[in-house]
């Protein structure tokens, strides 16, 4: 195994001092206190600026004893009481068996972050997603575009107050389609006509 | 429905066409026994498309295996074209950015052509009903369901059972005779989408269904047969295919 | 009944059997006023009839058979309710795609689409009439026979061309572009092995090659010398290709091609490629019959004595012998196809073109002037009369050299004692019983 | 790789493949531009099986996520429910006794088998070995009876939950495991003599899709399709979780055995052993599950589950796919704040495009199939 999170978190402060928010408890209670949110006790990361998540990354993709050369998974949650959206990068390197976390707060008007693709190209399709469900603009992505929803969806479905389409392309949708449909009558009687039917043929009434 | 259409519909052989009770005897007597042998064939051989779209695709899969097989009841040949197909098997979710595709390929099946909406999700929604945004709330807004095979997901059984659902769908059809009923039996047109419009999805066009253009040589028979008998009679309220 | 009406054909062909069609009115008359055309037409007539009679009827049986033999294959039972054993089964599809919508793409070429499929089935059907049945079971007995074969086979080519690229669709025209690739390329190993058997023939008329094989089954091509023993596998593999059967079968490639060259083909006209497809399987079997197994002689030199110098009821008797013999071997050919096309995966395009251009031609070339250098060498009788004898022995000999190097060679790996994880005492015996089922 | 003639005046061609397409293993697109038979690009449209898992998880209690993330891997439900059961455990501080662990061990385990059955199935279907796929099928079966007598579902088990496994296992489950394993290594031969040591198959996949091992781990490619690239990484050995630290197995890589190392034929076969290694883990832990005591679920099923507020935890397990990865963010409520799946043929399938230029349009149906995707986790 390679470093504990915590010991990473080590690493970055001292290295990259002004780069980061927060990313122990006691840089909670420092912090900003808009920002201020309980703290993780069980994954340690690093909150970084957004302006300076670019060069965080790359120290951590590049830094020989660190080499975080998997980007696992790009996460974004949606805070609207504190006006903010994370966006939060797994990372993980085969070749020093460690993981670690990355987070960065953006505003939830204009959530923009520069894209993560140059460095690791799996960042593509996880941005896309970031984008398309999120609505956060991964600035400088050579294809950010809906990659889940059609192309003509309105709106970032995972956003808390996201409203649901009442009808998309003449097809009524939603969790409000509760009226159930009536069953036209010639239709029950199809059916009661076919069971007597097949009750005849099985010799007797069906069971 | 349009006016190039009505040529093709069949003057009921009843007491109020043109046909005498001797001649409308000869002719059903004849009629039926050939409907028979039609809907034998065609019950005999229901080639289901290859439409998985989830979960249940596997089960639909496992319908074709070793265990259940499917192949047993003539519905063997899985036809990845929709043009060789009989039935939809529509297994899976149906979503919204799907949706244009499974009405596509249910318009370039060939007549006469059935619907199973296997699962929960195409039946109704299923576990997506309440938060899915972008599940179609049942493939019945979208192509016309004969069958609806519940289940999440139905079993390979229940699925072999809609087959024979289906496959008791189309002895009762009628294809050459004509009794001022019904001849295939579509489903009902679809109440949950009265008020909706839209560009693919506003109702279906099934007024013509049941007797195309150009429906091969049983098209060509029920010309033969019915020459001149008359106009559209198909617009009645109780065939059940009209809105 | 089919046996009926074949023995019908083929003997009035010859003579045999005066029918007295005179009494019909109208061929009589025609019969009597133009008695050197209207013959030969009437007897066209009844042929083309027959033979079509046959190729459904054989093709339902190869479709029944094909999807009982997968199923079985594949530990399932396939078609049981439709008749009993499914035996009605294809009866239905074949009815019920009869009774299909008919539909012609509105982009398609229309013209070209409809007479597509009707070109594929005639190259098929056409090689129906120079295939001999019995000593008198022949529709046309050619003497270009094998010509002719090869001919009409290449308008199977151009019926394909016109439905994939009437059908406006870029699957079909993939198909259609797969298809006519590897059908030109593989008519010339087939070729290349009909001229070896013909330059031992020294005839391109099936009855005459037929003929050429009689006596005991030593006497057939397949084990005239070695050469041609490796010619007829050749052959076969160049056969499975032009009949686009596994693992030869891109051009209707599923798991790629959604359904290749026929992917907008409905109903009828698709089933028109399906016979066509099943009666081009028999019609490559039959020919393999025909050029390396004896066609309609048995093998033994008796039977076949008997046959030919059989008169009157006994001549019908020996017909029905001679279709039963040839049919049993089409058939096993045809058994063989099924079998390799649910074994095999498929291969690749450029794998095919390799197959065919770098494997199969120099092999076929070898084949055409080594068993001609044999045949002069040798002289057809070195030892005497037993020297046919002796070269069937040779024939299997070095096969079974060949086939036992080839094992020892190109067994792909040991799974055993590389790469398979567990140990051998892992694997003790275990319970199968239960796993099938 | 083959080059157009220069020569030739060609013209490009483009084929739309999918949604619905035979091939595609369910509702992926893609657009390939193709010079006659040779694949120049191709271009992956996903989200045609867009079931909003996430929105779902977010509408529903902890427990009542489990059926959610059966649906999304439904070729690995019990992976998926272990997965996301590790990270409500890590996340509310939920003890799980050793025999449920064990019997959760056996289970996820017997699932890598059915979904590499199914993958080493349609890849043969794939290639046009159509036999091969219902004999795969066939062994499923059995294990999904086993399953269905564990669970009660053939296909989506919401078996494993927090906190142990749903149901007590019948007194003979033991046994009928160690009787399917004795029939399956039996099994995996057959399959070698009908696949794996197929000279068309081999000629079909070896050399194809050749995934480098830098570009593997750029693209996030995780699983056998990484460890077809001859790297040696498996979340079991490397991160342990569960009990997989106590169990003796080993981590099949590909070793360009027919090929260049990380080809296709890699990847089939880094599934093959694999089913082998797990039958190791099935006895192995079938035995420790013999021995150990303890209830099978230590908190009731119907429990609202109130993790700790504001905790996040992100939670990787190697599925059969690769390593899926749950981030689970709670706000103390019962229902989760968010919940984000990192599923691992979504990062799979994205390098696609990257190893299938330069090929023909059947080596791109062989790489696909040779990904193993499953659209249900990629689309979520």
């Amino acid at each position: 195994m390679g470093l504990t999170a915590s010991e990473i978190v080590e690493r970055v402060r001292a290295a990259l001092p002004d780069d980061i928010i927060v990313a122990t408890e006691d840089d909670v209670a420092e912090a900003d206190e808009t920002k201020k949110k309980a703290p993780e006790t069980i994954d340690p990361f690093v909150l970084a600026k957004p302006e300076s998540l670019r060069k965080v990354c790359e120290w951590l993709c590049y830094e020989p004893d660190l080499r975080f050369d998997l980007l696992h998974c790009i996460s974004n949650i949606d805070y609207p009481d504190r006006n903010v959206i994370q966006v939060i990068y797994h990372l993980d390197s085969i070749r020093h068996k460690h993981t670690f976390t990355v987070k960065v707060d953006l505003d939830r008007a204009d959530p923009k972050v520069e894209s993560m693709v140059p460095l690791w190209p799996a960042a593509d399709w996880h941005e896309r997603e970031s984008f398309d469900l999120m609505g956060v603009i991964h600035t400088g992505h050579p294809n950010l575009k809906r990659i889940l929803c059609a192309d003509d969806w309105v709106g970032h479905p995972l956003r808390k107050d996201y409203e649901f389409p009442e009808e998309y392309h003449g097809i009524p949708c939603g969790p409000y389609v509760t009226e159930y449909a009536n069953i036209p009558p010639e239709h029950e009687v199809w059916l009661k006509e076919f069971e007597a039917e097949d009750a005849a043929k099985r010799g007797g009434p069906s069971s | 429905m349009s006016e190039q259409s009505s040529g093709m519909r069949l003057q009921p052989l009843g007491p109020s066409g043109d046909l005498s009770d001797e001649e409308l005897l000869k002719h059903n007597i004849f009629i039926t026994k050939a409907d028979d042998l039609i809907n034998w064939a065609r019950r005999s051989s229901v080639w289901p498309m290859t439409f998985g779209l989830a979960c249940c695709a596997i089960e639909m899969m496992a319908t074709g295996a070793s265990r259940t097989d499917i192949d047993r009841f003539g519905s063997g040949p899985f036809r990845a074209t929709p043009r060789q197909a009989d039935l939809m098997i529509v297994a899976g979710t149906v979503t919204h950015k799907m949706a244009p595709r499974v009405k596509r390929l249910y318009d370039q099946m060939p007549e006469p052509k059935y619907v199973i909406a296997m699962g929960a999700c195409v039946c109704r929604g299923g576990p997506y009903h309440k938060f899915g945004y972008h599940v179609v709330k049942g493939v019945d807004l979208i192509v016309p369901v004969d069958v609806y095979v519940p289940g999440c997901p139905p079993r390979p059984e229940a699925l072999l059972e809609g087959v024979f659902r289906i496959q008791d769908k189309i002895r009762r059809e009628r294809t050459l005779y004509y009794d001022g009923q019904r001849r295939l039996t579509r489903p009902a047109p679809n109440p949950r989408l009265e008020g909706h419009a839209g560009n693919w999805a506003n109702g279906f066009d099934v007024e013509g269904a049941d007797a195309p253009k150009s429906a091969g040589f049983i098209g060509w028979l029920r010309e033969f047969l019915f020459e001149g008998h008359g106009d559209d009679h198909g617009h009645g309220h109780d065939d059940g295919h009209g809105h | 009944m089919l046996t009926g009406l074949l023995l019908a054909a083929g003997s009035a062909g010859r003579g045999l059997i005066d029918l007295d069609l005179t009494s019909l009115p109208l061929v009589g008359e025609m019969l009597a006023e133009h008695p050197t055309i209207a013959w030969p037409l009437l007897m066209l007539a009844i042929g083309c009839g027959v033979v079509i009679g046959y190729i459904t009827v054989f093709s339902l049986l190869a479709v029944y058979a094909e999807r009982k033999i997968s199923a079985f294959m594949q530990s399932r039972l396939g078609p049981m309710e439709v008749g009993p054993y499914g035996l009605l089964q294809t009866a239905a599809d074949g009815l019920k795609l009869l009774a299909k919508e008919d539909i012609i793409p509105r982009d398609a070429d229309k013209l070209l689409y409809i007479i597509g499929p009707i070109f594929v089935f005639t190259g098929v059907w056409l090689s129906f009439v120079v295939l001999p049945y019995g000593p008198d079971l022949i529709v046309a007995d050619l003497n270009v026979g094998l010509l002719f074969l090869a001919a009409v086979a290449s308008i199977e080519v151009v019926g394909v061309l016109m439905a994939g690229w009437a059908s406006n669709n870029k699957w079909a025209l993939f198909g259609t572009m797969r298809m006519i690739t590897q059908l030109v390329s593989y008519e010339i190993p087939i070729g290349l092995s009909f001229v070896a058997v013909v330059a031992i023939s020294g005839s391109l008329s099936m009855q005459e090659i037929t003929l050429d094989q009689q006596g005991w089954f030593w006497n057939w091509y397949l084990f005239r010398n070695p050469f041609l023993f490796v010619g007829f596998f050749l052959y076969f593999i160049a056969s499975l290709a032009e009949t686009k059967r596994a693992p030869f079968d891109l051009p209707e490639a599923e798991s790629e091609l959604v359904a290749g060259f026929h992917t907008e083909y409905t109903g009828m006209r698709f089933s028109l490629f399906f016979l066509a497809e099943y009666a081009a399987m028999y019609v490559v079997s039959a020919t393999a019959a025909v050029l390396f197994l004896g066609g309609w002689c048995t093998g033994f030199a008796f039977i076949d004595s008997w046959m030919m110098e059989s008169a009157g009821f006994q001549r019908v008797l020996a017909n029905v012998v001679g279709l039963t013999s040839i049919t049993i071997k089409a058939w096993f050919l045809v058994a063989v196809m099924m079998w390799l096309r649910w074994t095999l995966p498929r291969i690749r395009l450029d794998q095919v073109m390799y197959v065919c251009l770098k494997v199969l031609l120099p092999f076929s070339f070898g084949v055409l002037v080594f068993s001609t250098l044999w045949e002069l060498v040798t002289d057809g009788t070195l030892f005497g009369d037993w020297w046919p004898l002796f070269q069937f022995l040779i024939s299997i000999g070095g096969f079974g050299l060949l086939m036992m190097n080839f094992m020892a060679k190109e067994r792909p790996y040991d799974i055993e004692a590389d790469f398979r994880p567990l140990r051998h005492s892992e694997v003790h015996a275990a319970p199968d019983a239960g796993a099938r089922g | 790789m083959i080059e157009a003639g220069a020569d030739i005046r060609t013209e490009e061609f483009l084929l739309n493949m999918g949604p619905q397409h035979p091939a595609t293993h369910g509702v992926l697109r893609l657009v390939v531009r193709t010079d006659g038979e040779l694949v120049l690009d191709c271009e992956c449209h996903i989200g045609y099986l867009h079931r909003c898992f996430e929105k779902c998880a977010e509408g529903n209690p902890y427990t009542s996520v489990i059926p959610y993330t059966d649906r999304m891997d439904y070729l690995a439900a019990m992976c998926n429910n272990q997965s996301f059961s590790l990270a409500v455990e890590k996340l509310a501080k939920i003890e799980v006794t050793d025999r449920a662990r064990w019997m959760r061990m056996a289970t996820v385990e017997l699932q890598r088998i059915a979904s590499h059955l199914m993958a080493v199935g349609t890849y043969g279907l794939d290639v046009g070995a159509i036999t091969a796929f219902l004999h795969c099928f066939r062994e499923r079966e059995r294990i999904l009876d086993l399953f269905e007598e564990m669970s009660g579902q053939r296909l989506n088990y919401s078996y494993i939950v927090p906190g142990g496994v749903l149901y007590d296992w019948p007194d003979d489950m033991p046994k009928k495991i160690e009787n399917f394993c004795d029939q399956m290594e039996v099994r995996i031969r057959e399959y070698n003599d009908l696949l794996s040591g197929n000279g068309i198959f081999i000629k079909r996949t070896a050399d194809i899709g050749v995934l480098p091992a830098d570009v593997a781990i750029a693209w996030g490619c995780t699983g056998p399709v990484l460890r077809g690239s001859g790297i040696k990484r498996d979340l079991r050995k490397d991160r342990p979780y569960e009990f997989y630290d106590q169990v003796e197995f080993d981590v099949p890589v590909g070793r360009g055995l027919h090929g260049t190392l990380g080809d296709c034929w890699d990847r089939y076969w880094v599934r093959v052993q694999e089913m082998s290694e797990s039958i190791k883990i099935i006895r192995q832990s079938i035995s420790k599950y013999s021995t150990s005591t303890g209830k099978y679920l230590t908190t009731p099923a119907n429990k609202q589950l109130r993790p700790p507020k504001g905790e996040a935890v992100y939670h990787t397990t190697e599925n059969p796919r690769g390593e899926l990865g749950y981030y689970v963010v709670s706000d103390g409520e019962p229902i989760p704040y968010r919940v984000k799946a990192r599923a691992p043929s979504f990062c799979n399938v994205a390098v696609l495009p990257e190893i299938s230029r330069g090929t023909m349009v059947a080596d791109l149906v062989a790489i696909l199939g040779s990904l193993d995707i499953v659209l249900g986790e990629i689309d979520r």
